[in-house]
């Protein structure tokens, strides 16, 4: 294969970082809650980039079926989520994630 | 061309990804991380991995954004609620500053052994099926019985008490 | 790898392949007209052109002239991008299908695919998923209450009946043991469709076939008696015209993959036993090709004329109830049955 | 009852066979097939138009007598019976000479129907003495001006070398027996 001679693994790395840093500010700066788990995605995301880059260029498989599970895991996260969302927001009619600041001691 | 299509990939995840946590509607959010997820799913062909690649378009285009889309089209007034405070923006962008330090200095420490060049693996779909329900069938068991608890969870959460 | 004989090559087919199907789309809207005079016993447009043949090419000019008007509440870019997506998402999934088997050209081979991907069968099923957006984003960009609703009712329609379609493309794969699409044609050689083998597969996937293109008995998402118009209430002029448009191709393309993937696609039965030519058997595949997509077309407009829309419970009912079971039911007999 | 083939509407639950559909679509689907194959009941109008029915009440036409001269008197009586009141006229009495215009001494100056009124019913045609007005199977020519309806006598009289046949309606025996 041509292309990889051409990029190499820690352009991956970088950009993976990148995204993750990006979906960490997402997750700290912002407060509605959608866009909050929307970061998370973000960071999961990251986390698939890095693990097929290096699937790729250690000829490993495990790390393409990792990613196979952390889709599994972040769908599943995504609907759950959604639905507890969904009852909060019937309830206290805000996507404010400070609205949720009653489980403090 | 590789090194052009990567460059543009690249830029192209980067910009969705900062308009993601940028925009102040939130439509707009989700729309760019539709744009997002889709270069990433380019990366994953220049990766050789289109089985992953068409698996990521169908899971998160497909399925958790129409979620995502949903949600915000029945729930939200278009008014968005805003950042947090200062206090905490700043901390974030510290945290994340650290990370990215640590990354490049692992990196130029050549700590992170990298190999240079790709290995000609072939994510196909038989060959990561063989790994998949060979060396992982027991977790790919576990994670349906993951799956099966959500259904019934967001099931429940769903029903009006 | 990348020389120029195959550069052209793939650029002619994609423009024949986009300009066909742009064709036969526009032309469907004239057959659907046409076919529904017939069936309440009128005659339908014959005004334009002998026999109305015109009709189409002077619905699209009355599109293009009318004004594309956009409320003022409207979010414009949304509203713009909406219609927009629908088409590009319509269109996408001929880049997969094979029209047929392959020309001998000046010495070279040219396969009539624009591209045979090994996880065909997948890009097919993620491509009609992005369907939704189109609907999703322009019927949110209106601001209007009829078309949220919708909306609304899009979506989970679509992505309740892409669980039972996807489960039954399972089926189909364990029994073919390939997700290419040229591999699954060219197994189907001799009259061994796919039908045969996976009768209640093809039953649960043309069922959802048609809910996912929004077509007569699931057409609620537009269905004007109670929404207006639907999704599309507050379009007009060229924007409303892809609305519809797509529809049309979205009614093609399902039945191209319903010919492809259960009716053996360009195969048929003692075509090669004829001693015909290569290029003249390729050609005649093709036709017969375009010959199953045209029957099972019309098998769509038949059943529109025929059945009165579901209720919106009723719909939801089917789709979890009913087919989602019965799909997984086919999948696991399937793989007993292979596992034999 | 009239055609033998109404049913009795049953809430009773359906059986399997009938809970499948497929039978009930299939049924569907060959009546509809069947209706392809069918004549088709389309008058292509521009070219083919349809035949009026002998009593068909239309446009509205004053009749001249066997002379050429005018046989309304202006007496008003179609106006008293027209239920929509569509019909005005002004009378005026014949000046000696023009005897060859007008049958009656008296006449009507001005008459006019407004056919955005008219309900077409008959009975001015009913209710006139003189045998002067009567509907004819022609149409109302379609207009986009409100003017345009308001048909002056001008336009309803029939010219003498161009006479409206009225006679076809004037042949119905029973209602002619009734008169």
């Amino acid at each position: 294969m041509t292309w990889t001679q051409v990029i190499p693994a820690e352009w991956y790395l970088i950009l993976g970082t990148a995204l993750f840093g990006i979906g960490l500010i997402g997750v700290l700066i912002r407060r509605n809650v959608v866009i909050v788990l929307m970061s998370i995605e973000l960071m999961l995301n990251a986390i698939n980039l890095i693990l097929v880059s290096s699937s790729a260029y250690h000829a490993n498989l495990s790390a393409q079926v990792f990613v196979f599970f952390i889709m599994m895991v972040a769908a599943v996260e995504v609907s759950v989520g959604l639905a507890i969302f969904t009852v909060i927001y019937r309830r206290k009619e805000s996507t404010d994630i400070d609205a949720l600041n009653e489980l403090k001691g | 061309m590789i090194l052009g299509l990567f460059c543009f990939l690249s830029l192209l995840t980067i910009m969705s990804a900062l308009s993601v946590i940028l925009s102040r509607n939130p439509v707009y959010s989700v729309l760019s991380l539709i744009l997002c997820f889709f270069s990433i799913a380019g990366h994953y062909i220049l990766l050789s991995a289109p089985f992953l690649a068409v698996v990521h378009i169908i899971v998160y285009a497909g399925a958790i954004m129409v979620l995502f889309l949903f949600v915000i089209m029945l729930m939200m007034r278009t008014s968005d609620v805003g950042l947090t405070s200062w206090v905490k923006r700043i901390g974030s962008f510290f945290v994340v500053g650290v990370l990215g330090v640590t990354i490049v200095a692992l990196m130029q420490r050549g700590t992170l052994v990298l190999p240079r060049y790709l290995a000609s693996v072939e994510g196909s779909v038989s060959s990561l099926g063989r790994v998949l329900f060979g060396q992982y069938a027991i977790p790919f068991e576990l994670s349906t019985i993951l799956f099966l608890s959500a259904v019934v969870g967001v099931v429940m959460l769903g029903k009006k008490s | 790898m990348l020389d120029l004989f195959f550069i052209i090559q793939k650029l002619i087919l994609v423009s024949a392949v986009l300009a066909i199907t742009l064709v036969i789309a526009m032309y469907t809207t004239y057959a659907e007209r046409k076919l529904a005079a017939f069936f309440q016993d009128r005659v339908g447009p014959n005004r334009a052109g002998p026999f109305g043949i015109l009709q189409p090419l002077a619905d699209g000019l009355k599109f293009m002239f009318k004004e594309a008007f956009i409320p003022a509440n409207a979010n414009k870019f949304l509203f713009v991008l909406g219609p927009s997506i629908s088409m590009i998402a319509a269109c996408m999934a001929c880049g997969v299908i094979p029209w047929g088997s392959s020309l001998m050209i000046m010495g070279h081979e040219v396969p009539l695919q624009i591209a045979d991907l090994n996880v065909g069968v997948l890009y097919l099923f993620g491509v009609v998923s992005l369907g939704v957006y189109g609907i999703m984003i322009g019927g949110w960009a209106s601001n209007n209450k009829y078309a949220l609703l919708s909306t609304i009712r899009a979506s989970s329609q679509m992505i309740s009946y892409e669980i039972a379609m996807g489960i039954a493309l399972i089926a189909l794969t364990l029994s073919t043991g390939t997700l290419s699409l040229k591999e699954i044609v060219s197994l189907q050689h001799g009259g061994h469709w796919n039908v045969w083998v996976q009768p209640l597969g093809f039953i649960i996937f043309i069922i959802c076939a048609f809910a996912e293109t929004n077509r007569m008995p699931f057409d609620l998402p537009e269905c004007e008696t109670e929404l207006v118009g639907g999704y599309h209430t507050e379009y007009s002029g060229m924007q409303l015209g892809f609305y519809l448009f797509a529809e049309y191709i979205n009614m093609f393309v399902s039945s191209t993959v319903m010919a492809a993937l259960y009716f053996g696609g360009f195969n048929f039965p003692f075509l090669n036993s004829l001693g015909l030519s290569h290029n003249l058997v390729t050609l005649l595949g093709v036709g017969v090709f375009f010959a199953k997509i045209f029957a099972l077309m019309f098998f769509f407009i038949w059943i529109r004329w025929t059945i009165p829309r579901f209720r919106y419970d009723q719909l939801m009912r089917l789709g979890w109830k009913v087919l989602m079971p019965l799909a997984i039911f086919n999948m696991l007999v399937t793989a007993v049955l292979i596992l034999l | 009852m009239l055609t033998n083939r109404s049913k009795v509407v049953v809430n009773k639950t359906l059986t399997f066979s009938e809970s499948l559909y497929f039978p009930a679509i299939f049924r569907g689907l060959m009546i509809t097939m069947s209706h392809l194959f069918k004549r088709k009941v389309t008058v292509r109008y521009p070219e083919q138009t349809r035949v009026f029915s002998p009593v068909y009440r239309g446009l509205h036409v004053l009749k001249r007598d066997e002379k050429g001269a005018e046989r309304c008197t202006a007496c008003g009586l179609c106006a008293v019976a027209c239920p929509a009141e569509a019909i005005t006229m002004v009378a005026a009495e014949r000046e000696p000479g023009q005897e060859a215009l007008f049958r009656e001494e008296k006449y009507a100056a001005q008459y006019e129907i407004n056919m955005l009124r008219c309900i077409f019913c008959g009975l001015c045609e009913e209710a006139c003495p003189k045998e002067a007005i009567y509907l004819t199977p022609r149409l109302v020519p379609s207009s986009f001006k409100r003017e345009d309806f308001f048909w002056k006598k001008e336009r309803l009289l029939e010219t003498v070398e161009n006479r409206v046949d009225v006679s076809r309606r004037l042949m119905r025996p029973a209602q002619k027996g009734a008169a």
